[in-house]
């Protein structure tokens, strides 16, 4: 805990930017008072509330399942409602927004081409139709050992933490990103799922899976501790298994 | 139907990644490591593209060291974001060097395997 | 002015299953939201899903009848026993639909959807995957409406309705991100707009749960149903007040008090940890008033018998929680929690179809009161409520716009409502009333955690009602902190506080005028359930002066009332 | 128009220069390695292959220079690179077949560690060489 946090009030160094206005980028300093398990959400609110009210941040959930709040926050990617404020090893917590994507407003980010991302890769499930007709009205069965193997993809939250944090994303901006692939592995790795052909044509383009050069930014931005690098390499595998085995 | 674009590319840039950790290996240990103190001639080279396993060597180290050198540029280069078009002339403009710079390394290489008994 | 056929507010699971639902039957639907679909609350449902699927062996004879008896014995017998009826029958089948929509269910051995055991269930009947079924849930059905292409209106905040003579023709919303208003003309409107949990100050909701929708049915003419019963989840975390699921103690969790007691055997003998959630949250309450919780503020929840690997498959979640937000390892250590206001049993009054008394105007969700959750809601009913009642609205909204006599929506109305509503914001941009906005707030939400709370009389309950009014006063002179068009949350966070202040009364009058004990709604003075005067729905309708209220028979059936014990 | 990655307006905070982790340390030091080795590679040829083509008088004599202690110096950078890169290169491999994803740090100090054992070995074997001038 740093010295400021333990007298009771602690700064904010918040990433201030309207680009309809401001020329530049700039930063604004709140003194807050702190108090025992603050975290950073909850000093934006003090901020929004009690001394500034046109900061713009998103928020929801406030529990780190809704990903709303994906910020950079101290020299790493993190949740602010999941990041507390005295485990921040520093006199000031300095915020800015998802650096590689474009500001809106302030800490709001424009996630579209993140979602653009996520769309491209047909994000649900295409069971097969024999498994349509086992048994009409039942669930399609899943052992609990291929069900394991979503344990991981599953859990993503969409925040951006890992599709900002990627090198590849920051100079190329049709690359679908760590976690848009990441939902690809998801439904390959599903056993109800048909569709693992068109899915690796889709993802293994130029702007696709061999685009990941596993630099592992993005396993170390992802705030829920996932690992989107193994989900490409695994695509990756499949992909040319296909291409040397011609495996169906 | 499925169709992958990039994939070959991939999965030869590490075929030939591997045969140039083998054929490197060799080449750093026999020309410059082994005996240290010996300057390279003609000669010694010359003698040593007698043997079989050094044709191999040299052979795979021009062959596979351009390819991997020029498709690991492509690969930095198709990390910025540029149009297919631009893709598809930076593959051919490096297709073109790569041909002619290993019929120049291979003129060079026949320089020394065609004086037999120098 | 932007035109549909249906709108739907709120991209929760219930509103996407309604826009799935209208859009499969070839309605032109968009939903609204204020976030992203999946930052909805729903995404933050743990525990599961309830359903008579009869998957676990402990759970063979369940079913829908079960079910039913279940849930209407948890409300405390104010639910209306045909809708249960219907969500109970519905329930194995919209399970298994969302199953086959690729939702990640835990499994059993054989491969099949799993089951764990709830408060308050006769059996193991709630469909789980892991302790995210929330987050499993969204995620797959916003992946449906992605595969629909439905449009969606992100970050866009409805502000009014546009219903005249009771018959809708459209709404009001603003684009947050450009501050601009806009008139959607639409035929047919949904609202599914969540809770109201941020009125307390101790809430397991999301930031987002204002209540603002059922605030503008409400002020729109729709009136609000049994509003009064506000559960409080009895394990939320101590501080931060996140959930901790139900499934905690179904996987087999105790609650132990400051002397070591598993003080449920006082309160509940049969089940124990696993009654009902008024009953647990009561309990946890007495016990840290009668002294013996810690710090004199929550007790603690034990799974540390539990073990490092069914900790780890079952309740990873949980654990993650514990561990960022209050520095605690449930395997190690036990986790503190108090209880605090988790749902809304109450909403805008609809029937089972989602129809209310406007025509074209539906409601779903927990936005919506069917009801089927009567005075206390069990867990795992309420993400099964979203899906039967969403898909159900859907259905009724598309035969509503397919019928004979199809509606038309007046653009006229539509612009009436967008120049009023852009004369509110100017009025309120304007201001110079010297009233600040956050002291409202917080002080609203004060009054509500302290006085309209577990337990209740009638001297706090009069006391809260008449702070309210002064709040609502003041609120008439509050003034913005910042007046700029994008992203402005000061303007949108005091234009939802208006409708915070509209619930709470609602609430709070609700609550003073029922004098009996029933279900989450537990008077000190009136500690017994008395069902020859208060068997009946509180309906709530909005006056300039303040809720009207009235009452509604409850929809009776095979069950009669009986005193509740487990 | 929207445009995706323009940095300029995240002077405060571009996105290269944040999460500067091991694994990208790992990929930042592969490209460098990897554009040298590019670079040398074409150099390399074209010296040997003009040199030879020239005659054998111009090899040895051309031979003969690049035997000083400079060149020898650099052929040690050179060692660097190579190991470094082909070290990598097995270690992004293993990742390509499963192996590792997890494990990836560890990897990448054994790689390093490698690479300087290398390095230690090459200057110590060609001192006599650097010194014997």
């Amino acid at each position: 805990m740093s010295a400021n946090q333990s007298n009771g009030s602690i700064k904010f160094k918040v990433f201030r930017f309207d680009p309809d206005k401001d020329q530049q980028p700039y930063y604004d300093t709140f003194e807050l008072e702190s108090r025992p398990g603050m975290t950073v959400l909850e000093g934006l609110f003090d901020i929004l509330e009690r001394q500034d009210g046109s900061l713009a941040f998103r928020y929801s959930c406030r529990e780190a399942i809704c990903g709303s709040c994906a910020l950079y926050i101290n020299g790493a990617y993190r949740l602010a409602c999941q990041t507390q404020v005295s485990h921040i090893d520093s006199d000031e917590v300095v915020v800015n927004p998802l650096p590689a994507l474009q500001p809106v407003k302030d800490l709001v980010v424009d996630m579209t081409p993140f979602f653009e991302a996520y769309h491209a890769v047909d994000p649900y499930l295409q069971p097969a139709e024999d498994l349509k007709h086992v048994e009409e009205g039942k669930e399609y069965y899943q052992n609990p050992k291929d069900r394991k193997k979503l344990d991981m993809p599953v859990d993503c939250i969409l925040c951006g933490s890992c599709y900002s944090s990627c090198p590849t994303t920051w100079t190329h901006e049709d690359y679908l990103g760590p976690a848009a692939l990441l939902k690809a592995y998801r439904f390959v790795a599903d056993s109800r799922d048909d569709a693992t052909a068109d899915r690796l044509s889709t993802v293994s383009t130029e702007s696709g899976i061999w685009r990941c050069h596993t630099a592992y930014n993005c396993v170390e931005a992802c705030p829920k501790d996932l690992n989107p690098t193994f989900g490409i390499q695994q695509l990756k595998k499949q992909t040319v298994g296909k291409l040397l085995l011609g495996r169906k | 139907m499925h169709k992958t674009q990039g994939g070959w590319a991939w999965f030869l840039h590490r075929v030939a990644g591997i045969g140039l950790v083998f054929a490197l290996g060799i080449h750093f240990w026999v020309t410059h490591y082994a005996s240290p103190t010996e300057v390279i001639t003609f000669g010694s080279v010359n003698i040593r593209l007698q043997s079989l396993l050094f044709i191999v060597v040299d052979w795979t180290l021009l062959s596979l060291g351009i390819f991997h050198g020029l498709n690991g540029l492509r690969n930095i280069i198709f990390d910025y974001s540029i149009s297919e078009k631009a893709k598809q002339r930076v593959t051919w403009g490096l297709v073109i060097f790569g041909v002619t710079f290993f019929i120049y390394g291979a003129y060079g290489l026949f320089a020394f395997m065609q004086i037999k008994g120098y | 002015m932007i035109k549909h056929q249906m709108v739907v507010v709120g991209a929760g699971l219930a509103g996407l299953r309604a826009a799935i639902e209208a859009h499969d039957r070839g309605i032109d639907v968009a939903v609204i939201s204020k976030v992203h679909p999946v930052r909805s609350h729903s995404v933050a449902a743990q525990g599961g899903i309830n359903g008579a699927l009869a998957n676990n062996p402990d759970g063979k004879e369940d079913n829908p009848e079960r079910h039913a008896f279940d849930t209407v014995k948890g409300s405390d017998y104010l639910a209306d026993q045909d809708a249960v009826l219907i969500m109970t029958e519905d329930a194995p089948k919209v399970i298994i639909e969302m199953e086959n929509w690729g939702v990640p269910f835990s499994r059993t051995p054989e491969g099949r959807i799993a089951q764990r055991p709830f408060g308050g269930a006769g059996f193991p009947r709630t469909a789980y995957a892991s302790d995210k079924t929330g987050h499993a849930l969204l995620h797959a059905m916003y992946e449906q409406t992605v595969k629909r292409k439905i449009k969606v209106y992100e970050e866009w905040i409805v502000l009014s309705l546009a219903i005249e003579d009771g018959q809708t023709h459209g709404l009001t919303a603003m684009n947050m991100l450009t501050g601009q208003v806009e008139g959607f003309v639409a035929e047919s409107v949904v609202f599914a707009t969540g809770g109201a949990g941020r009125i307390y100050k101790q809430s397991t909701n999301a930031m987002i749960n204002t209540g603002f929708g059922m605030a503008i049915a409400y002020k729109a003419g729709i009136p609000l149903k049994d509003m009064e019963f506000v559960q409080f989840h009895p394990t939320s975390l101590f501080g931060t007040n996140i959930l901790i699921t139900e499934g905690a103690r179904g996987e087999g969790g105790y609650l132990f008090n400051n002397k070591g007691e598993r003080f449920m055997e006082k309160y509940a003998p049969s089940v124990m940890e696993l009654a009902p959630r008024d009953i647990v949250s009561r309990s946890i309450f007495t016990e840290v008033m009668e002294g013996r919780g810690f710090e004199n503020a929550y007790v603690h929840l034990d799974l540390t018998h539990l073990g490092e690997e069914k900790i780890k498959e079952r309740l990873p979640g949980i654990r993650d929680i514990a561990i960022h937000f209050a520095g605690v390892d449930p395997v190690k250590e036990p986790l503190p929690i108090q209880p605090s206001q988790h749902y809304t049993m109450g909403g805008i009054d609809c029937n089972a179809d989602g129809e209310t008394v406007a025509k074209g105007f539906y409601a779903a969700g927990e936005a919506a009161c069917v009801s089927v959750h009567g005075a206390n809601r069990l867990g795992g009913n309420s993400l099964l409520d979203t899906i039967v009642f969403g898909k159900r609205a859907g259905v009724a909204v598309a035969k509503y716009l397919n019928g004979s006599n199809k509606p038309k929506a007046s653009e006229e109305a539509v612009s009436k409502a967008l120049k009023s509503m852009n004369d509110r914001i100017a009025e309120l941009k304007n201001s110079t009333g010297n009233e600040n906005p956050q002291e409202v707030r917080d002080r609203l939400k004060e009054v509500m955690n302290q006085k309209v709370g577990i337990y209740r009389n009638k001297e706090d309950l009069a006391s809260a009602l008449k702070e309210i009014e002064e709040l609502k006063e003041r609120y008439k002179h509050i003034h913005l902190n910042y007046k700029g068009e994008k992203y402005n949350l000061d303007l949108i966070r005091n234009l939802e506080l208006e409708g915070k202040l509209l619930v709470a009364e609602v609430i709070t009058k609700g609550a003073l005028l029922r004098e009996e004990s029933r279900g989450s709604h537990s008077r000190r003075d009136f500690t017994e359930r008395n069902d020859s005067e208060w068997l009946k729905h509180t309906m709530a309708h909005y006056a300039e002066e303040g809720a009207k209220i009235d009452y509604k028979e409850v929809t009776m059936g095979t069950w009669e009332p009986q005193a509740r014990k487990y | 128009m929207y445009r995706p990655n323009n940095m300029e307006v995240f002077k405060n905070t571009p996105a290269w220069a944040t999460n500067w982790r091991t694994g990208m340390w790992a990929y930042v030091f592969h490209r460098i390695s990897g554009y040298a080795l590019v670079f040398y590679i074409f150099l390399h040829i074209s010296i040997i292959a003009t040199s030879a083509i020239m005659g054998p008088e111009t090899f040895d004599a051309v031979m003969e220079y690049l035997h000083s202690p400079l060149f020898l110096i650099l052929d040690i950078l050179l060692v660097a690179a190579v190991v470094y890169h082909g070290l990598n290169g097995i270690r992004l491999i293993l990742f390509d077949f499963g192996i590792g994803i997890y494990h990836q740090k560890q990897l990448f100090w054994a790689a390093i560690i490698l690479t300087v054992i290398a390095v230690v070995a090459a200057f110590v074997l060609v001192s006599p060489a650097i010194f014997g001038h």
